[in-house]
């Protein structure tokens, strides 16, 4: 029996889903901003990131025109949530991300030319070998399958009683996954160090918002699981790092799972596949190019912080750079040997596996 | 009367379904006006409205369960799902509800729905995109199977699929799509959901496949045929239910029988054809059966994946081997 | 870029789940009541679907117990959601039930032996003789699996341009499956004429409620899709009737799904395969017999409309026949031809099943 | 040393398997207080604590994907399906993720994980609660599959599960849960996990299966003894990875073989084995191989299981007839 107290109606939960953003289109601030974002040397840093993240996306497009990658998944005009998030986690944290964190995991110390060796097609790619970043998940390509695995590292975590989180990210089209709900869900009962950030870019390859969810918001899909979710502009590094972080340091205290949705919009194409002017106008493009989130913390690092013209050209000089170097580096990469397309499915080859690696190394077909 | 590419003839029997039977509806994620990353149904949404070219959330199990709801109330919907490497999801709906619905019911409810999907690897695509896993289907009991190899059987074979009254899974060979064009004439004839069809004709051995694996099956009875060895090649295309009486005539025929696919060996439908073999037509059997199919391993990312698939020079020297047995 | 207006954070969605509730665990009401609840005779159908479910669920057990029925599913204390939801539907709505709907099932048309026969293991059970409920759903066994089913049949009755709802039927422990929330939002987005009916009964099998979900009601899992989400006393049948009834006609006039979460309490093990004793208290049960449904209602039918102990005698002697008839004629029906088990599991049988079926016609084994 | 029953045999590997290790987590629907719907883990959550022995909400994708999350920790999650009917909203967590991590990562992160359910019919359950779907398991590449046939084997096979560094499902054959006692000696002493057994010599023909069907098979060898002819039966705990060649040892032997299983004839595991022993073994072959299944339908409601369940006079006469052959 309900517990209903005299009176035939009542209300017995409310939630209100916040949103927040710092700066303006125009890299105005809003109002105050959070205090790592008073630090010009912090902004500088998510500034860079982004750049380099949006120069290696350039990069690895250019790569796959030129048939020397395989289909790639660009974050152009999302890169305040991937590197927003990178920035809110400590190196202890574990990251589980979708296919288009390539922003997050460049942060945390993924290198540049294992993630063009994975997406031009070889699994070394996520063989990641920075120390730091050997816990992480690697790219997820099956929607919305990524959430249950953070849910149990954040249980791992809590079973070792160590003050770690794990960061998971998708899409607004994920969240129509089953494995979403039911993650957020398990993390809520459990009360886990999980933090679930949402890239919401408008689009799920040719789905528009509007045709994937009648929510008016991402954020409340939290509520369904007791979750606190909130709403920021994704466009917005500083709204971005700063959410995650209240969220990450919430999770890593004790104090539960949350729920973050950035909101973006993807103005590539879904991949280097697909081709967005079949399904959306590009009307609809440039008129998001205004926020994009490069030129509006650049702009509030010149108006604030004194960021100049040769500050700039020098970033984006070293950034070329590094990004070409890292792009001879993957295309240097000797094939993977034959045998490996067997070898590394189970940790004792059985034998009929056995003989098809020996076949394969002596330069046999399988 | 057209020359269509395999994705073109799909496309065709789509609209001539839509266009036959206003029962039809056509679902999945892209679907609509994008029309379906493949293109399988450009078009369709302009031509046939957004009611019954409907795109989806990006919910594979509930794509499923909604065609069971859909088909239980006598609609014939065409569900797509993306990539065969991500109807998992929507596995527990088609073995738990869509194949048992009318066994369950006593034929009260049934469910006459599709559910397409490419399938396969050879196109350098990312991960999770180059699955060939219709053997677990094969062993689900009330569903059917359908794989076409060519443009025309895709046409004819869909048609069937979208009209029979039972569910079935139609795995699409998608390194075919446009890989090679052929007569097909739409007008609507459907072919047989039960018979494995003789592709080419031979006396010295069986050569059993279906889907894309046909391609390498041809190619191979080619070399061999340069060799004097006449293969007959045998196109699987309905894997459930099973065309035994045509595998067993061409094996009785020949005495030999070799069986190629691109799934992993172990548990592969190749296993099955294999049985059936070696229980009905062991007497003939002149030499051992030979499987050649992919290893037990994951799909490798491009850069090996050729290594991964088998090629027509292993079929044919499978071939080689069982005609000079003893 | 979101829309973020100047300030720094705003609140961007407001929501809040009401609860309703009429009559009290005594039966005093604790307002006014639905217009419905003024008509003696339709609460005496009420009372009478309860008490018949109620006598049918005492039947089932005591075969069971007895071995001439299989593991059965008990609706103890849940009576009103069942009965409550078949009486707010019209008879051409479509039900798709879980496995507890027995009184709703009942009441739509389905027959006792019908229901015998299934929880018997003989699958006629499902092949309902009434045409009112021909169209109508069998028992669901895999949890959650119902909610996209019901989706499909409000598309159907949409595309048709038919005035029809379907009403799904579940559990609280199915809220945590995935196929619930993907139904859901599928819904929403479509605006389908669906309502999704949560009995709430504190327990899945031995999950108490607050190790399934640590959301503080069910109702709010709508939110998550953009649905409307209510929750009511579930043991109070005219909460049930009116919410699910206010639910569906909003459905039949095109104004989309909505869910409504029915509190109850499972006052029976969790089917005759279970020992609830083994995971809860004793006392816990006890509490939650004070305000069952059915003694609720007779409660506020003596007081408010003069039902007399007469009046109940002669309706409880009335099910008891109703219910001994039905049992006679369970136990009387003859076996499945054994041919049965292959014959219905194509529309045309392949020569393989062909040849099972002859064998198993002549009297051979499979 | 202890007469335990099946279950009980499962649940003293679970303990010994918590006690020796920290790593090891189980989980699932009521496996806490309840001690689960079978009483497998009666007991633990008292003994270990609800930190080890977890209670999760009814969501077995995320069972599935939460395992491999702790598993990629370097835990050894144990996680319950209640039953191999529900496991399918698992399947993609099992085979696109788990069978995976360590092939897609080339090793950097493993899934040591184990995925209990009970399966099979035979107990009078409910609809949907007496699949054997191994077959479909058995096709997944990077996964083992294990099915015990009597509480030693259920014991030994669960500790090597376990400790094995890969996924491993294990499917408990719930007929046989309480159908008698043997010896085991809860000693920690694994069993191999690639290894088929021989439960049974002779010279005959060798019968071939795994879990429940092991009983009617070895009831079928009785009768036969009685009638002269001497089967050996093979028991295939370890479906995945195979262990062709004990039992194409027993074959050269026999020359004869019949296989016996619970799932549906086709595309059940019995046409692997019966493939391996048509492509290695053909020429010691002395009669066409027989398989003795389910019939291609959904396992019925109880009351006519018994005539979907493949019977010891089946099998039985299936034996006679390939000693016959000829
Ligand atoms: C389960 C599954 N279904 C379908 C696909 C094919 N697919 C890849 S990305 C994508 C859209 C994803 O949209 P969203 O979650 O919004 O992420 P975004 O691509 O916008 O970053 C689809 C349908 C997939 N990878 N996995
Ligand atoms: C997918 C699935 N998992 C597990 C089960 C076993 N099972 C049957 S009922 C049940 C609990 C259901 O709880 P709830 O949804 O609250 O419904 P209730 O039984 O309380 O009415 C479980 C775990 C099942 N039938 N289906
Ligand atoms: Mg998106
Ligand atoms: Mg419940």
């Amino acid at each position: 029996m309900a517990k209903t107290p005299p009176g035939t109606e009542r209300t017995v939960a409310r939630f209100e889903i916040r949103a927040r953003g710092y700066l303006t289109a125009e890299g105005e601030p809003r109002g105050a901003l959070p205090s790592f974002a008073e630090d010009r040397d912090q902004l500088v840093r998510l500034h860079a990131a982004m750049t380099r993240t949006r120069a290696f996306d350039q990069k690895a497009v250019a790569l796959q025109r030129t048939g020397r990658l395989g289909t790639f998944a660009s974050s152009l005009g999302q890169e305040a949530v991937s590197v927003g998030l990178a920035a809110a986690m400590r190196p202890e944290d574990v990251l589980v991300p979708s296919f288009r964190e390539q922003g997050a995991q460049l942060w945390r110390g993924v290198r540049m030319e294992e993630l063009l060796l994975y997406w031009g097609g070889d699994e070394r790619g996520s063989d990641f070998a920075d120390p730091a970043v050997r816990q992480d998940f690697p790219v997820c390509v099956p929607v919305g399958t990524q959430y249950p695995h953070a849910v149990g590292v954040a249980l791992a975590f809590t079973l070792r009683g160590e003050a770690r989180v794990a960061v998971v990210a998708g899409g607004d089209g994920s969240t129509s996954r089953g494995d979403f709900h039911e993650a957020l869900n398990m993390a809520g009962v459990w009360r886990l160090p999980v933090v679930f950030v949402i890239n919401n870019n408008q689009w799920a390859i040719s789905v528009p918002l509007d045709r994937q969810t009648a929510a008016q918001t991402l954020a409340q899909k939290a509520i369904g699981a007791g979750l606190p979710g909130e709403q920021v502009d994704g466009c917005d590094v500083i709204a971005v790092r700063d959410a995650v972080g209240r969220a990450v340091e919430r999770a890593r205290a004790g104090e539960g799972p949350s729920l973050i949705e950035c909101v973006t919009y993807r103005l590539s194409d879904h991949t280097t596949a697909d081709d967005a002017t079949r399904y959306r106008e590009d009307r609809e493009v440039s008129r998001h190019w205004a926020g994009e989130p490069l030129k509006r913390l650049r702009a509030h690092l010149g108006r604030a912080h004194g960021w100049t013209k040769e500050e700039e050209e020098e970033l984006r000089a070293r950034i070329h750079a590094e990004v070409e170097a890292a792009a001879e580096r993957y295309l240097a990469i000797p094939p993977q040997l034959a045998a490996s397309i067997v070898a590394h499915i189970h940790a004792h080859l059985p034998p009929d596996l056995e003989a098809v690696r020996a076949r394969l190394a002596e330069g046999g077909d399988g | 009367m057209a020359e269509l590419t395999l994705i073109e003839a799909v496309r065709a029997a789509l609209a001539r379904a839509l266009e036959d039977d206003p029962s039809v509806v056509v679902l999945g994620e892209d679907v609509g006006l994008d029309g379906g990353v493949f293109r399988a149904t450009d078009g369709l949404w302009q031509r046939f409205g957004e009611r019954r070219v409907r795109d989806t959330p990006l919910s594979e199990a509930a794509i499923a369960g909604v065609a069971v709801g859909l088909a239980a109330q006598g609609f014939r919907p065409v569900a797509e799902i993306q990539f065969q490497g991500f109807i998992h999801p929507a596995l527990d709906q088609i073995a738990n509800h869509a194949a048992r619905l009318r066994n369950r019911t006593r034929g009260r409810l049934t469910c006459p729905m599709v559910l397409r999907a490419p399938y396969g690897a050879g196109v350098h695509a990312p991960e999770h995109h180059s699955e060939s896993i219709e053997a677990v289907f094969a062993h689900i009991p009330g569903l059917r199977v359908v794989i076409p190899s060519s443009p025309a059987r895709a046409y004819g074979l869909l048609l069937a699929a979208i009209r029979d009254p039972d569910p079935v899974v139609f795995f699409e060979p998608k390194r075919l799509y446009r890989a090679g064009k052929e007569t097909v004439t739409d007008d609507g004839t459907a072919l047989p959901l039960d018979t494995a069809f003789v592709a080419r004709e031979g006396r010295d051995l069986t050569l059993v496949g279906w889907g894309a694996a046909l391609k390498e099956c041809r190619e191979a009875a080619e070399t061999l045929a340069g060799e004097g060895v006449e293969a007959e090649i045998v196109d699987v295309a309905t894997l459930k239910p099973y065309d035994a009486e045509t595998v067993l005539g061409s094996v009785r025929r020949t005495g030999r029988c070799v069986i190629a696919h691109e799934a992993p060996r172990t548990g592969g439908f190749g296993a099955e054809i294999a049985a059936r073999v070696a229980e009905d037509a062991l007497d003939v059997l002149r030499a051992p059966i030979r499987r050649v199919t992919a290893p037990d391993t994951i799909p490798p990312l491009p850069r090996l994946e050729h290594l991964y698939l088998p090629s027509a020079g292993q079929i044919a020297q499978a071939a080689r081997e069982v005609v000079a047995w003893r």
